[in-house]
């Protein structure tokens, strides 16, 4: 394995020193507003270092190479070596300037956003120490770095989404996350488990002596041999790895926990629920291609729930009010969209969405964040309207992140969109002569990608667009409206202001990127060729152009049909006929903004049945079973101690007598019996 | 038959040069006494005036006078003791008040087995054993049954009561005792005296192989180390041979006698004997252990080594015999400077500050053989100072700590003595009577 | 009779019979006193014992263990006692001391019946270690027995601990 | 000493250790129980050294199985002396309580 550049620790290193920095400088310096700007810097400055170190790897990177860099052992048991190491390679390169690029704009943007916040330095450890915990989950050489990063993706989310943790709700919508996560986990755990086992039960599947067997070194050239064999294992360690997956990728079953994670400061919206905790699980079915390859009915399972979750989420989308709501239904949709993607086979298209998303989202999160700040802090649409005039910058990057998402030609979103598109609709392998389950997702996403640029659209015109500035006929709520400036609310008499530059150049920035990333990325196939080695198959070329579908013409139309649909419903803002009574709602609508009872059901069925289930195992078996045993045992051996402590006469020398005899018996036993008699 | 003369040879050797002095070395103390109390003391008996006209002189001697300087008043007394009548109190415990002078007697004659007189190996007593050091530690520890059982056997409370102080007194100051030792054992490597003796004549000052330190032999008392050890045993020994300032047992404002309240005539000239015995013996085996046993001066050069090669059998006996007698004058010494301690100030001497101090002096010999071994001289006497100055510092806090809390701290040690609470009224005067321990 | 009746001999049967004598009396004796000095005795004729095996490093320790410092204590804590009232330690005769002489005599007999034989193939071998000399016990308490040594060390500690904490109570 | 058979040490340790089992039983004073407890262990004592001199200190032992005798003997001194210091202690503590320390009156811990 090629020795790699000791540098990269650094880009986890430097954010661990940033957390550690916050937390232990935090407390004397966040009570200043210079303090706060001091701590501000020390929280941007290595997460941008990061991203140069990053860079700087990435320049001389071949991209047909992956490098190792080992440090300390960490696990040394008996046939099972795993020490710290991390990966160069393309993908998780990519990753890692994903991670510290966005993340140091949402960090400068976040620098800004809760300038207001007491606890400025604990929000800005959480994050740097976010930011490290992602770098060790995509860096890491072993399954078991991954898990170690998950983890503490998972911590860092849970800890940031409860931020306001004296609010009820965003500590329960914390816990909702962390729980559900775990469920995750639990797939994650067996499916790396059972990777480590076969490695080790498996004759020759790995060189002898070799005790790294979680590392993706040794695994990645392993399992194929073995699923040669074993086909079902590829199939039960995909589906575990895939549970894995939906849990921190917000899929079906599992996505429940990010619509209520939305709790959350916006920047960790953007950062966390948009562009890097929640493409985890696709990362990971990135590295752990050769699994999927090997297994046709793990491929369709992920597939089938990619489509499922796209349709779904998009479809919830409508129903919500809340700005932030709508993007984070759209951001489980886009999920879909990439897990379609794997599991038509074209992994690094999953890839390609996972980066021009992060781009758009990102900057849809920010954006909406900025309408947010400039709203005080009020994020129901129904009261936003005819703001394009009052932020111009916030609404002028936000129509490009729009497009984008939509799939406007041109724009970022488009090409990766397409792509998805034409490598699920391309394979025509996947499933059945009669139900070709990949090329069913492919339609499913197109239509998906009709409902997004619909929604999308509903969100905007509601906030941007519009006759009236709605908010104007919210009376004053009441008399405490001088004495706490800084957080008032909003009432007829606010006037929104554009937010602050720290919060408006990563908007640009992003814009950009948004609106060029795609294409630089797509043109010559740049990015398949970069991560050709490391997320697919040797010699296997995902087909992305299937014959006989006119696939680019049909896109744009579903973007525009979407575009239009949406400026025909609301161009002049709420539609009157519903207005701002959510009652007078279709049915449809007001079943979609409750996930048609989908979380409530599951809530209450595992929260409620959870409850009796325990109380009928404490009746029976707790209070039955095992106090009854105890309960006789405890009466029994008092009756016995009972009659025994007769026996205690608290006379030593009795005792000393009784002793004696017994070892009378015992060496005339020893002599008699063992010896034989005196020899 | 050679071995039988052999050892008769060596007993002699044992009893000569240990119980032949003892009338001496009491008359020296009372002299010696009486001098530093500006006294004149014993200085008539043995004077013999001849007679200037009696026909049984011969005529050389007619008129002459005889000066001994009171020496012989030891003996006189002793011929008085013996031939006094025999008095033995109605209720003692007859055997064991007859057996314990003779134990006291039988250890401070044992206790001199293995001091070397001289480098020759025929002049060490008994036997030169590998374990001499562990083996006066051993024999000392029993000098207490002596005074022990001549308490317990009188049958009078204030025997019993200097019984007890000796036997809480003897453990003590054996503790510091033994572990001071061990720093000595420690830097010679072993616990042969005769091995201890050269090893202190042959090595160089500190260790140091140049010009003035080669000159000079590394004597224990010359290095810190060896000092403080030198010390907390000069201390101990006082303790053990119950000694002013240490005579608690026999303290004679408290207890009329001690021990020996009840005892008389021979069996008290025996607990004398036994004590000067012990003081002689323990002084020898004091210089043995610092100052160089046998050898006379702490220089090495060829000239000395000569002339002990030549004379050696006799010289080593002499330089021992001369620091005996220097170690007692020294016992005198302290008896009439110092008044005798307390009872808890006895105890607290011992335990607080003679056992942590020889604990302390322990732990940086051991450092500094390590450090001299490992990384040279330099640093191992910069260990030295380091744990000297760390001794040092321990000791003033916890000085002022105890200057504090006076009140409290005297009494926390002597548990062992007082551990008896007396409640019942019949023997509340016995508990008045154990009030001074 | 294979064994010989040598000046060895002589001496050891002089050293046990004075040990055994003195265990006996250690039981015999009414009086406390003189149980602990006969006990001292027969320690301090086991040291001798101990220095007839050649392990005199361990013959110097038992005098100093046993007969200085422990027996001390004994005896200390006997006259202390016998200071505060000499009539508690008076005894009384109860059915046990029968029971107990006969069990302790069949104890011994059982014990004998397999040591008696053993007179009979006496071979003397050569003692090849100097299980006595101060460095060889020195290097194996410090090297393969530093484990029970380091333990011993700790329960001698949890010892002071509990006898001044016993003592203690007083103050309070 | 070559004279002296190892069964004759193991007959005066065994009649030690039988004396001192007897006078466990038949004295009542704790102290002497405590001694004739002293007694058993130094016989216990006797017998590790002979052993270790007779058994295994010769030329069929090694030293290391030769000095597992003297090392016990060791530990047990130094297990007495703790013991000694702490069962003493609590006989002083007993004395203090109740004026009594005749162990057939010290049955309190009966069931």
């Amino acid at each position: 394995m090629v020795q790699g550049n000791g540098l990269i620790w650094w880009t986890i290193g430097l954010p661990v020193i940033g957390a550690i920095l916050q937390a232990l400088l935090g407390r004397q310096l966040q009570g200043s507003s210079a303090g706060k700007r001091l701590l501000g810097f020390l929280a941007v400055l290595p997460i941008v270092f990061a991203f140069g170190i990053g860079a700087s790897i990435t320049q001389s990177l071949d991209p047909k190479s992956a490098a190792v860099v080992t440090s300390i052992p960490w696990i040394d048991l008996f046939g099972l070596n795993i020490p710290f190491e991390l990966r160069i390679d393309t993908l998780s390169m990519t990753m890692v300037l994903i991670i510290t690029g966005i993340g140091s704009l949402i960090h400068l943007y976040a620098t800004g956003y809760m300038a207001e916040e007491p606890e400025y330095s604990r929000f800005f450890s959480y994050l740097n120490l976010f930011i490290a915990a992602m770098l060790m989950l995509v860096l890491g050489n072993n399954l078991l770095l991954l898990f170690f990063g998950w983890e503490g993706v998972g911590l860092c989310s849970y800890l940031l989404i409860g931020f306001w943790y004296k609010d009820l709700a965003n500590a329960k919508a914390a816990n909702k996350a962390f729980i559900v996560n775990r469920i995750g986990d639990w797939g994650l755990t067996l499916g790396l488990l059972m990777i480590a086992s076969l490695m080790f039960l498996v004759k020759g599947a790995v060189p002898a002596g070799e005790e790294r067997l979680l590392s993706y070194d040794i695994i990645l050239p392993a399992l194929p041999k073995v699923f040669a064999a074993n086909p079902e294992y590829a199939t039960i360690i995909g589906i575990l790895l895939f549970i894995g997956a939906c849990g921190k990728s917000a899929q079906f079953p599992l996505y429940i926990w990010l619509p209520d994670a939305m709790a959350g400061p916006t920047p960790v919206s953007a950062l966390i629920h948009a562009a890097t905790m929640v493409t985890s699980g696709v990362v990971l079915l990135n590295r752990m291609h050769v699994v999927y390859e090997s297994s046709a009915v793990a491929s369709m399972v992920v597939c089938c729930v990619g489509a499922f979750t796209a349709l779904f989420a998009a479809v919830i989308a409508f129903g919500q009010t809340d700005i932030k709501k709508v993007l984070a239904y759209s951001t489980v949709s886009q999920l879909g969209f990439m897990f379609v993607a794997c599991g038509a086979g074209a992994y690094w298209v999953g890839m390609y969405h996972v980066t021009t998303h992060a781009f758009f989202k990102a900057l849809l999160f920010l954006g909406s964040g900025a309408v947010i700040h400039a709203m005080a802090h009020e994020q129901d649409m129904r009261h936003y309207g005819k703001l394009s005039k009052r932020i111009p910058i916030t609404f002028m990057t936000m129509v490009i992140g729009w497009f984008a998402i939509a799939g406007v030609p041109g724009l970022s979103g488009f090409y990766s969109k397409e792509a998805v598109l034409g490598a699920a609709l391309a394979n025509q392998g996947l499933g059945t002569e009669a139900i070709q389950v990949s090329v069913i997702s492919g339609w499913v996403c197109l239509f998906v990608a009709l409902l997004t640029a619909f929604y999308m659209s509903r969100m905007m015109f509601l906030t941007f667009f519009g006759k009236e500035e709605r908010w104007r006929s919210i009376e004053p709520a009441g008399n405490d409206h001088s004495d706490d400036d800084a957080h008032h609310s909003l009432d007829k008499n606010h006037e929104p202001h554009e937010v602050p530059f720290s919060m408006w150049s990563p908007l640009i920035v992003l814009a950009v990127l948004s609106a060029i990333g795609g294409y630089m990325m797509h043109k010559g196939e740049a990015f398949e060729h970069w991560l050709a080695a490391s997320s697919s198959a040797p010699g296997s070329v995902a087909n992305l152009h299937p014959e006989e579908i006119p696939l680019v013409t049909l896109s744009i139309a579903a973007a525009v049909s979407g575009l239009l649909l949406g400026a025909l419903f609301y161009f002049k803002g709420l539609p009157a006929k519903e207005g701002w009574d959510l009652t007078k709602w279709a049915m449809f609508r007001r079943r979609a903004a409750e996930q048609f009872g989908y979380d409530a059901m599951l809530v209450d069925s595992a929260v409620e049945g959870g409850r009796s289930l325990a109380a009928g195992l404490d009746d029976t078996v707790d209070h039955g079973l095992f106090s009854g045993a105890g309960i006789g045992a405890g009466e029994t051996a008092q009756r016995l101690g009972q009659m025994l402590r007769m026996a205690q006469s608290g006379a030593v020398r009795l005792y000393a007598l009784v002793m004696l005899t017994g070892v009378l018996a015992l060496i005339a036993w020893v002599i008699v019996v063992i010896q034989g008699g005196s020899k | 038959m050679q071995d039988v003369l052999a050892a008769f040879g060596r007993a002699i050797l044992l009893i000569l040069p240990i119980f032949g002095p003892v009338p001496v070395i009491i008359w020296w103390e009372r002299r010696l006494l009486s001098w530093m109390q500006d006294r004149i003391g014993p200085n008539r008996t043995g004077n013999i005036t001849f007679s200037r006209n009696s026909r049984m002189i011969p005529s050389f001697l007619k008129g002459k006078k005889i000066k001994l300087f009171g020496l012989l008043q030891s003996i006189a007394d002793g011929i008085k003791l013996f031939l006094k009548e025999d008095i033995m109190p109605s209720k003692t415990d007859k055997l064991l008040f007859i057996v314990a002078p003779f134990i006291a007697l039988f250890v401070s004659f044992t206790l001199g087995a293995t001091v070397p007189f001289s480098g020759d190996l025929r002049f060490t007593p008994v036997a030169d054993v590998n374990i001499g050091l562990l083996y006066v530690l051993a024999i000392s520890s029993l000098g207490a049954y002596g005074l022990v059982l001549a308490g317990y056997s009188s049958n009078n409370k204030y025997s019993l009561i200097g019984g007890l102080r000796a036997s809480a007194q003897l453990i003590s100051y054996e503790l510091a005792m033994g572990v001071s030792l061990a720093s000595i054992v420690m830097m010679s490597g072993s616990l042969k005296l005769t091995d201890i003796v050269n090893q202190q004549q042959n090595t160089p000052l500190y260790n140091l192989n140049f010009a003035p330190f080669t000159l000079i032999a590394n004597w224990n008392i010359l290095s810190p180390m060896g000092f403080v050890s030198g010390i907390v045993f000069f201390i101990c020994m006082l303790a053990e041979t119950n000694r002013p300032p240490f005579d608690l047992p026999e303290a004679e404002n408290e207890l009329v006698a001690g021990y020996h309240t009840e005892y008389s005539t021979k069996r008290w000239a025996l607990f004398m004997m036994a004590e000067y015995m012990a003081m002689f013996v323990f002084s020898m085996i004091w210089f043995t252990i610092f100052m160089g046993g046998y050898h006379l001066l702490p220089v090495r050069s060829e000239f000395l080594d000569g002339i002990e090669q030549k004379v050696g059998f006799l010289l080593g006996p002499l330089t021992m015999m001369l620091k005996g007698a220097f170690g007692l004058s020294v016992y005198i010494w302290v008896r009439a400077t110092f008044p005798r301690l307390r009872y808890d100030q006895l105890m607290n001497l011992g335990w607080k500050f003679l056992l942590p101090l020889s604990v302390g002096n322990l732990m940086i010999t051991a450092s500094w053989i390590f450090a001299n071994r490992v990384y040279g001289n330099a640093v191992g006497w910069g260990v030295v100072c380091i744990g000297y100055a760390i001794l040092g510092i321990v000791w003033l806090r916890t000085r002022r700590k105890k200057q504090d809390e006076k009140q409290f701290g005297s009494r926390s040690i002597d548990m062992v003595v007082s551990s008896v609470r007396f409640s019942s009224p019949e023997i509340a005067a016995v508990a008045d009577a154990t009030e001074g321990l | 009779m294979p064994v010989k009746l040598t000046l060895e001999m002589v001496i050891f049967a002089a050293l046990a019979g004075a040990a055994a004598l003195a265990a006996v009396g250690v039981v015999a004796f009414r009086n406390a006193t003189r149980s602990a000095l006969c006990l001292v005795f027969n320690f301090f004729v086991l040291g001798f014992l101990y220095f007839s095996l050649q392990v005199e490093m361990l013959g110097i320790t038992q005098v100093v263990v046993y007969t200085g410092a422990i027996m001390v204590l004994f005896i200390f804590v006997i006259m202390l006692l016998n200071l505060g009232s000499s009539h508690l330690l008076a005894e009384k005769f109860d059915g046990k001391k029968p029971v107990g002489i006969f069990f302790g005599i069949a104890l011994a007999v059982l014990l004998s019946s397999q040591i008696v034989p053993m007179f009979a193939r006496t071979e003397s071998k050569p003692l090849v270690y100097p299980l006595g000399d101060s460095k060889v016990v020195g290097q194996t308490l410090f090297t393969s027995y530093v484990f029970p040594f380091e333990a011993v060390s700790f329960l001698l500690l949890v010892g002071i601990v509990g006898s001044i904490l016993l003592a203690k109570r007083r103050m309070s | 000493m070559n004279g002296v058979p190892l069964s004759a040490y193991l007959g005066l340790s065994m009649f030690m250790f039988s004396t001192g089992v007897i006078g466990v039983i038949i004295r009542r004073n704790p102290i002497v129980i405590f001694m004739c407890i002293e007694l058993m262990l130094n016989a216990v004592n006797l017998a590790f050294l002979s052993f270790a001199r007779y058994k295994f200190a010769t030329a069929e032992g090694s030293l290391e199985s030769a000095m597992g005798g003297p090392m016990f003997v060791i530990f047990v001194m130094a297990v007495a002396a703790a013991e000694v210091a702490v069962g003493l202690g609590i006989i002083m503590a007993i004395f203090r309580l109740r004026e009594n320390i005749d162990v057939d009156e010290l049955n309190l811990l009966k069931g």
